[in-house]
Parts: C-alpha cells; sequence; structure tokens
C-alpha cells in the first residue's frame, strides 16, 4: 500500500544554531536513492516529523542547486519546534514532501528581482536566493532587503556575508530602530522605510517577499508606489496544516488550498482572497 | 503470567517535604522494604493532578501511591487538605468505574517516619501482588499497537526494511 | 408568556440590560436559544416545558465583557433560567466566573422539561433531572413568573441504574463503563454544553505535554471520561445537558449524579444551592476525615 | 440499469450466505449502523429515519493508526500498515447515507490518493433502500438527491408489497455481486417499481443550491454568521454525526517509552483550535467565522473543487444539535 502519510528517514548532519530561538538542520536522507530522487524547487514546503511529537511544517531553505544537503530553520514556538529543538547532531527526523507551489523562477528570467524578508521570512527567500545566485546569468539584477528585529535575531550569517561580499548582487541588511548593535555597520529603521529609500526601479521587476503579516501590510503600497504591479509581488501565505496533502481540510482560505494552490501566491491573487488569514 | 514470578510496578507521588524525605531516612536507616515502587518527587499531594495517576495506569503501573505530609504538616499550609478532599472523590469515581479500590492508596508520612514509609511501601506492595497485574486497564492499551521486531541499532536493517 | 415578553422589552428598552438569553420557539416541540438585543425581537420569546436548555453556558466572562462593558456603564445581561438552571448559575457565581450583579436573573416556577428535542411532554418524556427535582422555585432570582406547578411523578430509572451498578463486582463495573466509553467519539459535545466547563483551554486541548490523548480509542476515551467527571464531581449541578448533547448516548449522567450522592453522604453537600457556602473541591475542611489515608 | 425482483425471504438467504462468509455486514439500527451478527436484525424499514451517525467510520475510522515508530537512541524505525479492506455490505442504506463514500472520494483521491480511505472504500457494497419518511430536518431534495435516489447504490430495493423487492442494479459492481444468486431472482418490469416511487412523498425543496451557492460568494461578510454564532456552542456534534464530513487532526502518541504511533482522528472545523497557529493567530478565532466555514465548505468550496455538493441533506446535524439550529433553515436563509 502507497502511504501518502509516511515520511522518509532523515538523519541530522549538522545543527546550525542561528540565534537564541532558531536552529538551521542540515538534513541527508538515510536512503542515498531517496536523497537523489529527492527534487524540489524553491518555495515549495515539506512536514517535519520529531517522532512522538507530531509533525510540523517548514519550508526547504536550502536551494534544489545544493543538493548535498536538505536545510530547513525553524523558530521555537510549538510542540513539534520543541521537540525538534532537543534534537542533536546524528538524530533521525521524518521528512514528507515536496509539496506546495513554487515561486516561477523559470519565469522571471531575463528580469530583475527584488527580494524582501524580514524575520524568519528569509528562509524561503534563502532558497529563492540561492538558486537565483547559482544561475546568476540568467537574471538581471537582484536587489536583496533583508530585516529583522534586532541584530541577534539575523540569522543565516555566513550566507548573508557571501551575498554582501558578491559584486553582482545589492544586499541592504537593516534592524529595527533600538535593535542594533554599538557595533553595527548595517541600516536601521523598518524594512518598508528602507525600501523606500532604496527605491528601485520597478520596471521588469519581480518582488518576492516573505515576512510577518504586519511587515507585508505595509510593505505592499510601498511595493505599488513605486510602481510595481500587483501581479509581480510574490508572497507566501501559511496557515496551519496536518496533512499538507490537500485532505485535512484546515489550511484552506475561501476555496483555496494553501497547501496545494500556495504557499505563493501573487499579490493580485491575494487581494481576491477572503479575509481568513 | 506466573502470579509467583510476577512483580508489580507501582508509582508512587510522594512529596518532597515529608514523604520524600522519609524515603531517605528510611534509606539511611537501612529499612529493608520491597523495591517495586518508583517514587515520583512532586512538591506537594496537593499537586498531583488526577491525570498523572491516568497517565501512569496508561504506561502500565498496577498500583498507584500518593503520599504527603500529615495534616497541619504541609509545607505549603493547606496542600494536604485539599488534596484530601480531591482523592476522596477521586476515589469514589474510579471505584465506581470499576478500578479496584487498592489500585490507588493514599498516606501520610512525615520525614521522621522511615519505618512507616518501609510498612506501607510493603503493604501496597503486598496488596497489588495479591490483586495480580492490571489486565483490564493493560488490554485497552493493547489496542493499535505492534510488536517490533528486534533490530540491531548499528546495523544497516532498517533502511532494507524500507526499501 | 405575554409577561416574559413585556418584561424583556421593558428591560431593553430602559437599558437596564444590554440582551436577554431566552429561549424562541422553532417549531411545535422545539425551542431554541436566543440572545436578543434589541426590544422587537421580544415577541418571539418564550417558555414552557419544551425549554429544555440550560442557558448558563452561556454566560461566559468573555461574552459579558463582550455585551455588558461596551460603554461606560456596565450594563447587565438578562437570563431566563430554570430553577435547576439557577443552580448552575449560582455555582458559576461561587466559582468567579461571573459576578451576581452583572446578572439579571429571569425564573420561573417549573413544571418539568421534556428530556429531547421532538418529543411531546408526557410523564415517560420527562428529563430524568426533573424527576428527582428538589428545586421547582428558584433559589435566586430577579423577576420570578409563573404559577407553582406540579412535576407528573414518574420512575427513576437512573438511580436504579446506580443502584443496579452499585451491586456490581469491580469487574462488571469495569466492563460495563469501557463498553460505554468505548462508544465515545471524542467530539466533546459534552464539555460544549456544559456550562461549568468553562476552561479557556481545557486540558485535553494542551499538548505540551500531551495528557489525554485526542484519539478515540478505548485508552484515550477512558482517560477523557474520568477526567470529565472528576473535574465536575461535587461541582455538577445535574442539569444534564451532556448526556443530551452526546450524539452516542453514552449514560453520562450516571456518573455525575453518582457523585453528587457521595458528595451529600460524605459531605452533605449540593451544588450550586447557596451562594453562602464555598463549594466542596474549593475549600477543605481540617475536620474532613482521614479514613483513605494510610 | 436492470431491474429484477426477488422474494424478502431469498434476500434474507443471501445476507446469511454473505454472513457465513465473514463478510461484515451492516443495517441501519436505532442509533447507528449496526454490525449483523444474526440475519434477524435485518428490518427493511423504509419508514425508519437516519441512524443518528451513518456508516462513514467503517471506511474512515474515528481513530486509525498511519504508522508506528520506535525511537533508539538516535535511530527511528518506521512500521508501515497495510490497510486490507475487508468485504463490507450495506443492506438497507438511506439513500442519503448511500451516496456519502462517493462523495469523499473526491477528496481522498485528488491529486494525492488516501489509500487508507480507498482501500476500505472499494470494498464496500452499498444496497441502498428507498426511504418513505421524513421530518422537519430533511432535505435531501434540496441538494439534489431523493428519498428514491440510487446515487451510490451499488444495488437499490423498492419494496413491491410485503415480501418482495424490487432490487435494481446500479452498478457493475452490483452486479457482479449479484451474480451467485442469480437464482433467487426474477425478472422485473422498471414500471411496477415506477409506480412505487412515484407515490413516495418527497421533502419539500428548502432552497436553490445553486441560488445559496452564488449567495455564499457575494455574502463572506454578513450580519446572518454572527446570529448563528452567538448561540452554537462549537461542540462540533455536527462534524461528527455527518456522513461526509472529512476533516482530520493527525497526532502522534507514544504507547511506551520508545514506541509509539501516528494516529489520523476525526476532527471538527467548529474547534476553536483547529486552525489555531503556534504562535497564538488564529484565523477563524470566533464561532462565526467557523460557522461561516463549515456552511461555504459544504455549499461552495466543493462544489469549486470538485462539482459536488459536500452535503446529503439527512438532516443529522440539526436533529442531534444539542442548541437546535437547523441547517437546513439557515442554508434556506443564505438569500438576500
Amino acid at each position: 500500500m502507497n502511504n501518502i502519510y509516511k515520511p522518509h528517514l532523515a538523519v541530522i548532519k549538522e545543527v546550525i544554531e542561528e540565534s537564541f530561538d532558531t536552529k538551521t538542520f542540515r538534513l541527508k536522507f538515510k536512503d542515498d536513492k531517496t536523497h537523489n530522487l529527492f527534487t524540489f524547487k524553491p518555495g515549495q514546503f515539506a512536514e517535519y516529523s520529531a517522532f512522538g511529537d507530531g509533525e510540523s511544517t517548514f519550508c526547504i531553505s536550502s536551494s534544489p542547486t545544493r543538493k548535498d544537503f536538505i536545510e530547513c530553520s525553524f523558530k521555537v514556538y510549538g510542540k513539534v519546534t520543541q521537540s525538534l529543538n532537543r534534537l542533536n547532531k546524528g538524530d533521525t527526523i521524518g521528512i514528507r514532501g515536496p509539496y506546495g507551489n513554487s515561486f516561477p523562477l523559470d519565469d522571471l528570467k531575463g528580469k530583475n528581482i527584488l527580494f524582501i524578508a524580514g524575520g524568519i521570512g528569509i528562509a524561503p527567500v534563502r532558497c529563492t536566493i540561492e538558486y537565483v545566485l547559482d544561475n546568476r546569468d540568467q537574471y538581471k539584477n537582484i536587489i536583496i532587503i533583508y530585516g529583522a528585529r534586532s541584530t541577534g535575531d539575523l540569522i543565516y550569517k555566513d550566507e548573508v556575508k557571501e551575498w554582501i561580499d558578491r559584486k553582482d548582487v545589492k544586499t541592504i541588511i537593516t534592524v529595527d530602530p533600538g535593535g542594533e548593535s554599538p557595533s553595527w555597520k548595517g541600516e536601521v529603521g523598518f524594512v518598508p522605510t528602507v525600501l523606500e529609500k532604496t527605491a528601485p526601479a520597478s520596471e521588469n521587476t519581480a518582488a518576492i517577499l516573505c515576512g510577518p503579516p504586519v511587515m507585508i501590510k505595509f510593505t505592499i503600497p510601498v511595493l505599488t508606489g513605486l510602481g510595481f504591479k500587483d501581479d509581480d509581488i510574490y508572497t507566501t501565505l501559511e496557515n496551519r496544516m496536518k496533512c499538507g496533502l490537500g485532505k485535512c481540510g484546515r489550511c484552506n482560505i475561501g476555496n483555496v488550498y494553501v497547501c496545494k494552490d500556495g504557499p505563493v501566491f501573487t499579490y493580485a491573487q491575494i487581494k481576491c482572497l477572503p479575509q481568513e488569514y | 503470567m506466573d502470579k509467583e514470578k510476577w512483580e508489580p510496578k507501582i508509582a508512587a507521588f510522594v512529596c518532597n517535604w515529608c514523604t520524600y524525605t522519609g524515603a531517605d531516612l528510611a534509606g539511611t536507616s537501612r529499612i529493608k522494604y520491597p523495591s517495586n515502587t518508583k517514587l515520583i518527587r512532586v512538591m506537594c499531594s496537593g499537586s498531583v493532578d488526577p491525570v498523572f495517576i491516568l497517565k501512569a495506569f496508561e504506561r502500565g503501573a498496577d498500583g498507584v501511591l500518593v503520599s504527603g505530609c500529615h495534616p497541619n504538616d504541609c509545607h505549603y499550609n493547606a496542600g494536604n487538605f485539599h488534596a484530601r478532599r480531591r482523592w476522596d472523590f477521586f476515589h469514589k469515581l474510579l471505584d465506581f468505574i470499576g478500578i479496584e479500590k487498592e489500585r490507588l492508596q493514599f498516606s501520610w508520612i512525615s520525614a521522621s517516619e522511615g519505618k512507616k514509609f518501609a510498612d506501607v511501601i510493603s503493604k501496597i506492595t503486598k496488596d497489588i501482588k495479591s490483586l495480580g497485574p492490571f489486565k483490564a486497564y493493560k488490554q485497552m492499551n493493547s489496542e493499535f499497537t505492534v510488536n517490533f521486531p528486534e533490530y540491531n541499532e548499528s546495523s544497516n536493517s532498517i533502511n532494507k526494511e524500507l526499501q | 408568556m405575554e409577561v416574559l415578553r413585556k418584561y424583556a422589552s421593558e428591560l431593553l428598552e430602559k437599558k437596564a440590560v444590554a440582551a436577554v438569553i431566552g429561549y424562541v420557539r422553532v417549531s411545535d416541540k422545539r425551542t431554541r436559544p436566543a440572545i436578543i438585543t434589541n426590544p422587537e425581537d421580544t415577541s418571539s420569546l418564550v417558555f414552557d416545558n419544551y425549554c429544555l436548555n440550560n442557558l448558563s453556558v452561556y454566560l461566559t466572562k468573555a461574552r459579558i465583557k463582550a455585551l455588558c462593558r461596551t460603554s461606560d456603564k456596565p450594563m447587565k445581561l438578562a437570563i431566563t433560567a430554570k430553577p435547576c438552571d439557577v443552580h448552575s448559575i449560582v455555582a458559576l457565581i461561587q466559582e468567579n466566573q461571573i459576578h451576581r450583579d452583572d446578572i439579571h436573573i429571569i425564573s420561573f416556577n417549573c413544571g418539568g422539561v421534556v428530556k429531547d428535542f421532538g418529543l411531546e411532554f408526557s410523564k415517560e418524556t420527562l428529563a430524568s433531572k426533573c424527576i428527582h427535582c428538589e428545586s421547582q422555585k428558584p433559589v435566586y432570582f430577579d423577576k420570578l413568573f409563573g404559577e407553582e406547578k406540579k412535576i407528573p411523578a414518574a420512575e427513576d430509572k437512573q438511580l436504579q441504574k446506580i443502584n443496579e451498578i452499585d451491586s456490581m463486582s469491580t469487574e462488571e463495573r469495569f466492563e460495563f463503563f469501557k463498553k460505554e466509553f468505548d462508544k465515545c467519539i471524542k467530539c466533546y459535545a459534552c464539555r460544549a454544553v456544559c456550562p461549568l466547563c468553562y476552561c479557556q483551554r481545557c486540558i485535553t486541548d494542551k499538548t505540551i505535554p500531551c495528557w489525554i490523548e485526542s484519539s478515540s480509542h478505548q485508552r484515550g476515551n477512558f482517560s477523557w471520561n474520568i477526567v470529565r467527571a472528576f473535574h465536575l464531581s461535587a461541582r455538577c449541578t445535574g442539569c444534564g445537558e451532556c448526556e443530551r448533547a452526546c450524539p452516542m448516548d453514552i449514560p453520562l449522567g450516571l456518573i455525575n449524579r453518582t457523585m453528587a450522592i457521595e458528595a451529600k453522604k460524605s459531605f452533605s453537600f449540593v451544588s450550586g444551592r447557596s451562594l453562602e457556602i464555598p463549594t466542596l473541591v474549593g475549600s477543605f475542611d481540617v475536620k474532613d476525615s482521614d479514613e483513605l489515608f494510610m | 440499469m436492470t431491474e429484477k425482483i426477488i422474494l424478502k425471504d431469498d434476500f434474507l438467504k443471501i445476507c446469511s450466505d454473505l454472513l457465513s462468509k465473514g463478510d461484515t455486514l451492516l443495517a441501519p439500527g436505532q442509533a447507528e449502523y449496526i454490525r449483523i451478527k444474526d440475519i434477524s436484525e435485518i428490518i427493511l424499514n423504509t419508514s425508519a429515519l437516519p441512524p443518528k451517525t451513518s456508516f462513514k467510520s467503517y471506511a474512515f475510522p474515528r481513530s486509525e493508526p498511519l504508522l508506528y515508530y520506535k525511537r533508539g537512541k538516535n535511530d527511528v524505525q518506521i512500521i508501515d500498515i497495510n490497510v486490507e479492506g475487508k468485504n463490507i455490505v450495506v443492506i438497507g442504506a438511506k439513500p442519503c447515507d448511500a451516496e456519502s463514500l462517493s462523495i469523499m472520494n473526491h477528496l481522498f483521491t485528488w491529486d494525492y490518493e488516501d489509500e487508507f480511505f480507498t482501500a476500505r472504500a472499494k470494498h464496500f457494497i452499498v444496497i441502498g433502500l428507498m426511504c418513505s419518511n421524513f421530518d422537519e430536518y430533511c432535505f435531501c431534495t434540496s441538494v439534489g438527491t431523493s428519498p428514491v435516489s440510487e446515487k451510490g447504490s451499488d444495488l437499490f430495493l423498492i419494496p413491491l408489497d410485503e415480501n418482495t423487492f424490487a432490487i435494481r442494479i446500479v452498478t457493475e459492481k452490483g452486479n457482479e455481486f449479484l451474480k451467485p444468486y442469480t437464482e433467487f431472482l426474477k425478472d422485473g418490469n422498471e414500471q411496477n417499481s415506477a409506480m412505487i416511487t412515484k407515490k413516495v412523498k418527497f421533502p419539500e425543496i428548502a432552497f436553490d443550491k445553486d441560488e445559496v451557492y452564488e449567495w455564499l460568494g457575494n455574502n463572506f461578510e454578513s450580519p446572518k454568521w454572527e446570529n448563528i454564532g452567538n448561540v452554537c456552542l462549537s461542540c462540533a456534534q455536527c462534524a461528527f454525526a455527518c456522513p461526509v464530513c472529512h476533516c482530520f487532526d493527525i497526532v502522534d502518541e507514544d504507547y511506551s517509552y520508545s514506541e509509539g504511533r501516528r494516529m489520523k482522528n476525526w476532527d471538527g472545523c467548529q474547534f476553536g483550535h483547529f486552525t489555531l497557529h503556534a504562535s497564538g493567530h488564529n484565523p477563524r478565532d470566533l464561532q462565526s467565522k467557523r460557522y461561516r466555514q463549515r456552511i461555504n465548505h459544504k455549499f461552495r468550496y466543493y462544489v469549486d473543487r470538485f462539482g459536488k455538493i459536500l452535503c446529503t441533506g439527512c438532516g443529522r446535524c440539526s436533529r442531534g444539535c444539542p442548541v437546535s439550529i437547523n441547517i437546513k433553515e439557515i442554508v434556506s436563509n443564505c438569500k438576500d
């Protein structure tokens, strides 16, 4: 019997402490065959199991172009993430996926891309950035704006440093006012403010944004003000999920299942949805 | 199961201030008592929730003991008074639902009563032994359970099974 | 009935109360709870033998806050309550869920209610709580309607069943309840309709750690039903809503009533009868019996 | 579709043959579809109202394990589960229940196939029985079925008189099922049974389903939802009694220190924690929103996706509602 709820087992090869409450697991499937067959697109998510405590949904934060490991980042919040937090290098977890749709990076070829991420929302964006950087010649100008509450909340420090060092990418890191440390060299200010200051051209540009609802709420008007069309603004929605397969009936917003039709939506699509997220 | 060889599993929720110290005293005084009881230290007999007891039964305990300070000796003034009323009801409820009274017992043991601690443990062990294993509850556990094949952690057999 | 409607509409018009929680007729033998804020809507209010809901389940902190604390001057919430429902209100006040000053109790002299919707009121269909009812007059009220009525006498089958279970052996009792609890589908309707199950977050919804399994297998059902019964023992006022709401017909009333009988026997305490004495499990007496303890 | 005639006694003989073969037989009882142990329990009463619960739990159990796991020191072992469907014959299914599995099948097979459901569902033989009674809660005619509807049934029984039934063979599966028993069958005339079905009183059509669909699309925000939400106690009894509600929860539970199982349990969209995020945010935090979701899911979202109404009009949710909320009344009110 083909059990769609059965996860593949994966071993934690490395645990990276990103910040005081965020961790990244570097995972490798126990079974090499599964590891090679596991393909996904940037933006897709998976269900990670901590056996004994249940399953939780996070995006896959590593790029499909870097096949050695699968990475996932999570903030310790609920039952499953607390349980995952207790695991160490060498422990086994379960992965089922990938599920959902992805950022349409094939359609965006030949365009400029503006990435905007806030907080833990950097996870799916990082996957996309890495994918784009690995295929750098197919895309035009790339701007990354990444904001966090404080310097302590910034994650992916190594990756971010790599982006900053690259000449072909413009990277702006910002922390909320009051969150900066004395040695902080980046910007200080909320993401929408920094975006306004940067004022990227909207011509032939797609914006990929991901972050807390309040950031999205204030960033979208700025983007629209800069001349971005609704169809060119991509963001992700999250809802509570159990199955990830469109069966369990809790992630829907109107008649749209976030697990099947999402998590990536354009702003134009979101505008059509009822206010229930 | 051979009743002679079978040893009961008993969970005891004991108060930190009296019974646990009493158990210490029993130990330092070299008083012998049966080793079937697993002590779980809690801060007060009043802080033991009935679900702890149910959980103990669920996980295979044959009997449960809750023990605290004597009335008026509570470290928190009134914890054991509250507990006393509560356990009265819980005991009656379990009795009505069909769980033998002896499966769940209560006692007051002070820090100086090492001998009493040993006696209580001996008594409850004897009681539970004569009742036999708590089959009724264990049968409920067997619904939806499977027996795992033995496996060696170092071997790679799991991978093969998965394919 | 007219006096009730008039009284309710006056209360609303005078802005003495923010809303009236009452019964409205749906069909011949059915009523439905309604929360009425508009004086005109009071014309549909009813009270008769088919008003079997215990409306005190709607008296939650959140609702009072939402309805009665809208302006500077706090308003009251009027509730139509049968004498037995008043007991639930008393219990809620005792447990500090609501304040007596916030509630305007409109009560009735009660002649018994039917046990479930859709049945014709008669001796046979009398709710089991009415058979052994000792409080046809409310203990507390702000307004009382109706004349004193007699509840038709009927056989107390519930008590017979309790005695029958009492006379069983321990194993038989366990088997009996195992069979009954096995039917449970964990819909928690018993919890939803219970006025005294007011916890914001029930212990079954707590998952870290998971004390009561949400699966409806035998083990999970047993834990849930024992915990539910224990949390209500000596608090339950015997309104019987849990048993009525249960889609699987589990005799929850048996357990609740047994515990009430025990409370009366050992402590001569009956829940929800007086605001003067504290609740049984919320208080203690140093002279309580030590019989249970070694 | 062909029609045959069978004597009641012969039909019961088929049932006892099935019983001796070890098949599971279900027939409507008072509270639920009971598992038949003796053929004397089969009543074939057309005038009974639907029992309190449907037979969906035989295809979609209220709790079932999805897998077993064992945690080692840092290793995990999984034991997979193989659901083997056993033959289940539902005898005298109410027409409103008969359709339930085929409606749920859409959900459990789209995109990913949930074989826990399909493995069981494909072994079902549903023998429907005409229904000649309805009460104030029945509204099968409003959702496109009827007391004489064969939808979802493999075989459909219509009583011609006390001792004879017309048996309509609706599906190929039903045909296969009857093959060993051709000796009991006589050729029938469709007109005879049509005479009977014509006489059956149908519940009045309470609402136009397309109108409701339209209204729900335009009235996501409506004061009507709030009125219901005020009264509803969020007990989700309606979802658990519903023959087609299919939302579920997945939880892990240990049964010993290192061993456990992952369970799939029924869940209800009326529970406050159904959509509660770990962060504390809840998209459907009010009962009015949850009730709106329930009605919309049944009469709009499911139609959007699968072209079917997620409701069979059995009226169970209303019959059992502790505060007597009537779904028929609410949906009928879904108009301006």
